[in-house]
């Protein structure tokens, strides 16, 4: 397979798997390219994301870390400082707050602080989101607390052919990105063409075309609002999906092109909606759509409590009928 | 003018690992053993210990039974009863040992592995099934036998160990606090803070400090260049290295670090080598990271085989008692086989319960409108 | 001073003053109550809010700690485990990080993953906000951070009375409390009245009447926007100001009671506006206010960028003039 | 059945702060020292150092012009030029020593006092400035001098310098890398971590303590029990008490410290034994937390006084050459003074600059926006 991918043929890969090549191929292109993070070496990470690099890149180019996650974003710091552009696996989402103090006051000010002198092209991957039936911190979205810090970006794709190109700019880009990889998708199989640059980073991209009101989501939940736009098809309501893909910065020109059109925005995400993502979708849609909207923007998302036991992340996931509620609501107004 | 570097001169280094010479000790033993793998009692100058025969046959007992339920969880595990299950095989001896050297008004902050150390505080096993079967984040109530919720984001509860006994000394009881975690928490900035909270303080808590080899994947030198144990004299309190699957050894190096701060003297640092025998969790595949060979090293050295051994040697353990404790495993297993089965998954509106003590609007709004939503498919339904 | 507030007599007292008496009240009623935090004892706290409890309460309850956020937070909640009410001082916002993990991952989620069974009276006094001509990490305003963390309650006093009874409140509480000091208004004067409670602790307070526009904030942008009301009049423009006070929960129903009045809400706060507090009531206000808003809920706060050099806080801090051009362009709608 | 705890009755503890013993170590002189505070030299069994005239009269004017920046900058700050400024006034020996022993391609990771060690950098004093008078957040640019910024989140620097030596290892070059942290520091996360992680890869980096005694308020027995430079040992690589008023044995310490990072042998930490002669910053009030008699004594001490007692004794400074570095000294603060006026502030648009390297739609958006805003007034006032 990794000799298709070479040639550039497109391929259907499982979601972790495009990031797998994706990772291949920046390290094969850059030697400053550098794996870090807990259990990525033998073990290729929990999820397999960095299976075979360390076989084939060797110990000092994809590096099992100390169990200590201040400590690995804080050596790819220095690591960065001295030229190198680190990707560092947390290995999951509920375990990246031991780090936040060194992105937050380090990696996303570091930049700003020397005038631009230094640079930091560090990216770091989250595995994120529920609905794998884990324990405790194994299951959250918590993407709203580094799309809020300047200096940082935030990105997510929802799909494989994203999934490697997105990892590629990530690893071009000179800035620090959080790379939300949306785990419960990791083996879902897409086409990944390898040739084709699907687009700018931080670019949403319309997915499906709709007249009567706009759902917009990002990373695991592009799914559910495709199922979701398919079942009111049936019903002949018209429904566009935005894959926002970037919540930092996020393209609102695009949103707003489309509400121009649909006059109704429904944001969906797993994260806790108050002060989620879709906040600020819904603050700016209608500061810049006032006229436009026949309805407020609507929210579908967690809830404000702890994501709870896996028995019951069914129930406290966004799906099908609770966007599809959210969308009959925002219809009658 | 710049003072010169005598190195500017010198030749690009060559060994870019050198590794560290390990500091000879010459003083004490690197491992405190009271018991060999043979299951021979051997004496320590500075640990001793004196069990009755029945204090010797319940240590037995608890870490049969305790590995007898480790075995049941994991077979449920594969049942589909739970979603994930961390396996204590092989640390039988650290957490059992260690376990009842405590007092009932100590208290335990464990890590989520420390099955063994729950049996021997009297909280019932199925109720640490709850997390791993996901119907709650921890099934028991903390105050009721003394020992903490299992906490999973690693290290964090050597600080609310030490906090507490930071408590214990301001409430002026001679109760003693004790931590577990594992050998990669140790590199954990949390479990450093807590040493130095607890030394500074002089906080009467035992880090117990299980180094089963491995964290997940990671040998313990990904961690640390030099013993666990010596991380402790740094920060100003004693390190002891105790065999992990020595029972007795255990029990003894935990009672007199207890002691110790019972008495005031402040934290110690037990490091007890052991050996993860199973996977990290049912998820986990170790053929990917480790030998086979290493594995079946650490099998001779087993710490339930070694005390039958020496308590059958001894006369201690007759076939009738191995008899009985095999039918009380029996016993045991099914118990956990039926409570699983009649577990009951949660109520759905308990997401919204126990978030806030005092309540939050919010919450009260959201748990509104979803039970409104919920009631809406009852209405289509009806 | 501290035998008249004893008596119950009302006083005009600095903000920090008021922090401190309410700090010793507490500490006579509760043994059980603790001061932790890095150089709270003899010196006082680098604002003085502890100023002489040390003295008179002793080392043992009120407590220097080493110089480590997750340790002095981490041993709060093992406190707090105790049956202590440990109150700790973040001797500065941008040095709360470090103990972000501990916040998030354990305050906050402690009680519930206890189904209830253990409570966590934690108060985390952070004194927040620019304006002081301070150096880098002393200025920020991270309170959206904490807000959208369930378990956690969020809080800011505008003034000294609310600063002495949010304190007694917040300490009363068994939910931790993130308790935000405007430091600049730390030497602002006002009346505290020690006998009567002010309301309770998470209501929002309308501190000016007026029937064009409502202006939300709190902390130290309630007196800005009182201020600009103040202008505003002079101009012939009648603005409503509502003191937030809480920003978890947000007490939605006085600013939609206000809102469905004047059909014009602006929203202020120092924290970067992308993701604050503020995309929360825009969102929400609108969803609830939907026919009643005569123009979108506008924002002003900081910028996505990190907190500016001192020189440049002025210009970075939103002040009478951006307010009141925001309500400029909320009013020509 | 439980193992019964011999501890079970023992009394109540009675001293709940029993403080700790600290440990002898009869095999080395606990301090460092090549030059006591009466200015004699001395010798010592593990550090050398043989230096030319010109070298120690180089190391006493690094000394007297950094004190004299010093002096200056906090004048400055009392003038309203700096909203503040943290002295180093007593720690110019630690720093000097320290920074003379680099080489140019070694890297720096300061904390906030290191105006030493950037002298010896050669970055430019008024550089320094910028951050304390509020016109940025760290005036100059890392690379050129290899100096990375001040750092005030206390500790970070720490994972950043280990980070940065472990890439010098990488690239197969024989610099080093050190790390500047004060006592206060040694409790953070960070430092620990960073202890952990540059043993475990074996990276060049000094960690470099200057214990001044103090954090703001708290001394250093609010950190730890035992003293620090034994923090290392447990982390597997030595550790070394330095008189840290003593210019010739923290140069001779860290040199060696950095040519065996240069061997590939890893980390050391060194803690320069100093003390903060003035307050924190120009904020503090020590009058509030310390005795005048502490400062006093240590007065004796004196890291410049001892240096110019030797070489005038010695004849290695006469007065000429003391009166010539009286008058350079005017100059250097002549040269602050005039530059600190005419430091021109930022431009408002500069809030919207450097925030990302690649530019983000957001930041573009706020700038238009703010940039519009501040035209109306403009138009305004036309
Ligand atoms: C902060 C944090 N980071 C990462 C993880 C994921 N994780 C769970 S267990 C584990 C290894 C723990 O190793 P060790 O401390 O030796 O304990 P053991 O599992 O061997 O008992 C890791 C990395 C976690 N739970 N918490
Ligand atoms: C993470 C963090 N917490 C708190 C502070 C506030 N603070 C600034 S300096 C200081 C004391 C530092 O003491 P030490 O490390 O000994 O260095 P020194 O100032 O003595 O050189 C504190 C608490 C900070 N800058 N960063
Ligand atoms: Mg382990
Ligand atoms: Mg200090």
């Amino acid at each position: 397979m990794a000799a298709d991918i070479a040639a550039g043929k497109p391929q259907k890969l499982p979601l972790a798997k495009a990031i797998n090549e994706s990772l291949r191929k920046a390290m094969e292109n850059d030697p400053k390219v550098l794996i870090m993070g807990e259990d990525v070496g033998k073990l290729g990470g929990v999820f397999r994301v960095t299976d075979g690099l360390q076989k084939d890149f060797g110990e000092d180019r994809v590096v099992d870390t100390p169990l200590a996650e201040s400590g690995i974003v804080g050596t790819a710091i220095g690591l960065a400082l001295r030229g190198y552009r680190p990707v560092v696996e947390i290995q999951f989402d509920g375990f990246v707050f031991p780090a936040y103090d060194q992105i937050v006051t380090q990696l996303a000010k570091m930049h700003a602080r020397a005038l631009g002198k230094v640079k930091l092209p560090v990216v770091i991957r989250i595995p994120y989101g529920g609905g794998i039936g884990a324990v405790e911190h194994h299951s959250e979205s918590p993407e709203a607390l580094f799309a809020h810090v300047a200096g940082l970006k935030c990105v997510s794709p929802s799909n494989s052919a994203d999934a490697y190109w997105m990892m590629q700019q990530a690893i071009d880009s000179d800035d620090p990105v959080i790379f939300f990889e949306p785990k419960r998708r990791y083996w879902d199989k897409g086409e990944v063409d390898t040739e084709s640059i699907p687009g700018p980073l931080h670019r949403a991209r319309t997915v499906r075309e709709g007249t009567d009101l706009t759902l917009v989501a990002y990373g695991p939940m592009v799914k559910v609002c495709l199922e979701a736009a398919a079942a009111a098809a049936e019903e002949g309501k018209s429904l566009e999906v935005v894959d926002l893909r970037s919540m930092s910065p996020i393209d609102f020109d695009t949103v707003q092109g489309s509400v121009e059109r649909t006059r109704r925005l429904v944001v969906v995400h797993e994260a806790p909606v108050f002060l989620g993502t879709g906040a600020e979708l819904a603050a700016r849609i209608t500061e810049r759509c006032f006229y436009h909207l026949e309805a407020p923007v609507l929210r579908v998302g967690g809830f404000h409590a702890p994501y709870p036991p896996a028995r019951l992340e069914e129930e406290y996931l966004p799906g099908l009928d609770r966007v599809l509620d959210a969308v009959d609501r925002a219809l009658a107004y | 003018m710049t003072v010169e570097s005598t190195a500017a001169r010198k030749p690009r280094r060559t060994t870019k690992r050198a590794g560290a010479k390990k500091p000879p000790d010459a003083t004490k033993p690197e491992l405190v053993q009271l018991l060999t793998p043979e299951g021979k009692r051997v004496e320590h100058p500075d640990h001793s210990i004196d069990l009755t025969d029945d204090e010797l046959r319940g240590l037995y007992r608890d870490m049969v039974l305790t590995r007898r339920f480790d075995a049941e969880a994991t077979a449920l595990q594969r049942q589909g009863e739970l979603g994930l299950w961390a396996s204590l095989l092989g640390q039988e001896a650290a957490q059992i040992g260690s376990g009842r050297a405590l007092r009932d008004d100590d208290y335990v902050f464990p890590t989520y592995r420390e099955h063994g150390v729950a049996w021997c505080r009297g909280v019932d096993p199925t109720n640490l099934l709850g997390m791993f079967r996901g119907v709650n984040n921890g099934g028991w109530d903390p105050n009721s036998n003394n020992f903490h919720l299992y906490t999973i984001v690693i290290g964090s509860q050597a600080l609310h160990a030490t906090g507490y006994a930071m408590g214990v000394a301001k409430d002026g009881s001679d109760a003693a606090v004790i931590a577990y975690f594992g050998d990669g928490a140790s590199s954990q900035g949390d479990v450093a803070e807590a040493f130095t909270f607890s030394a500074v303080y002089n906080a009467p808590v035992v880090f117990f400090c299980q180094n089963n080899q491995w964290a997940i994947s990671e040998p313990t030198e990904k961690q640390t260049r030099v013993p666990l144990y010596q991380r402790a004299q740094g920060y100003g309190f004693p390190g002891v290295r105790v065999d992990g699957n020595d029972v007795l050894a255990c029990l003894a190096v935990t009672r007199s670090a207890l002691e110790r701060a019972r008495r005031g003297e402040g934290p110690t640092l037990v490091e007890a080598f052991t050996y993860r025998m199973g996977a990290h969790t049912t998820s986990d595949d170790p053929t990917k990271y480790r030998r086979d060979e290493e594995r079946e090293a650490w099998e001779a050295k087993d710490p339930i085989l070694r005390l039958k051994t020496y308590l059958t040697a001894e006369g201690i353990a007759d076939d009738g008692f191995l008899a009985e404790l095999d039918r009380e495993s029996d016993g045991l297993a099914q118990r956990v086989r039926e409570a699983i089965r009649l577990m009951p998954d949660p109520d759905t509106m308990a997401i919204f319960e126990n978030v806030y003590a005092d309540g939050h609007a919010l919450v009260d709004e959201e748990r509104a409108e979803f039970a409104a939503y919920q009631a809406s498919f009852a209405e289509e339904v009806s």
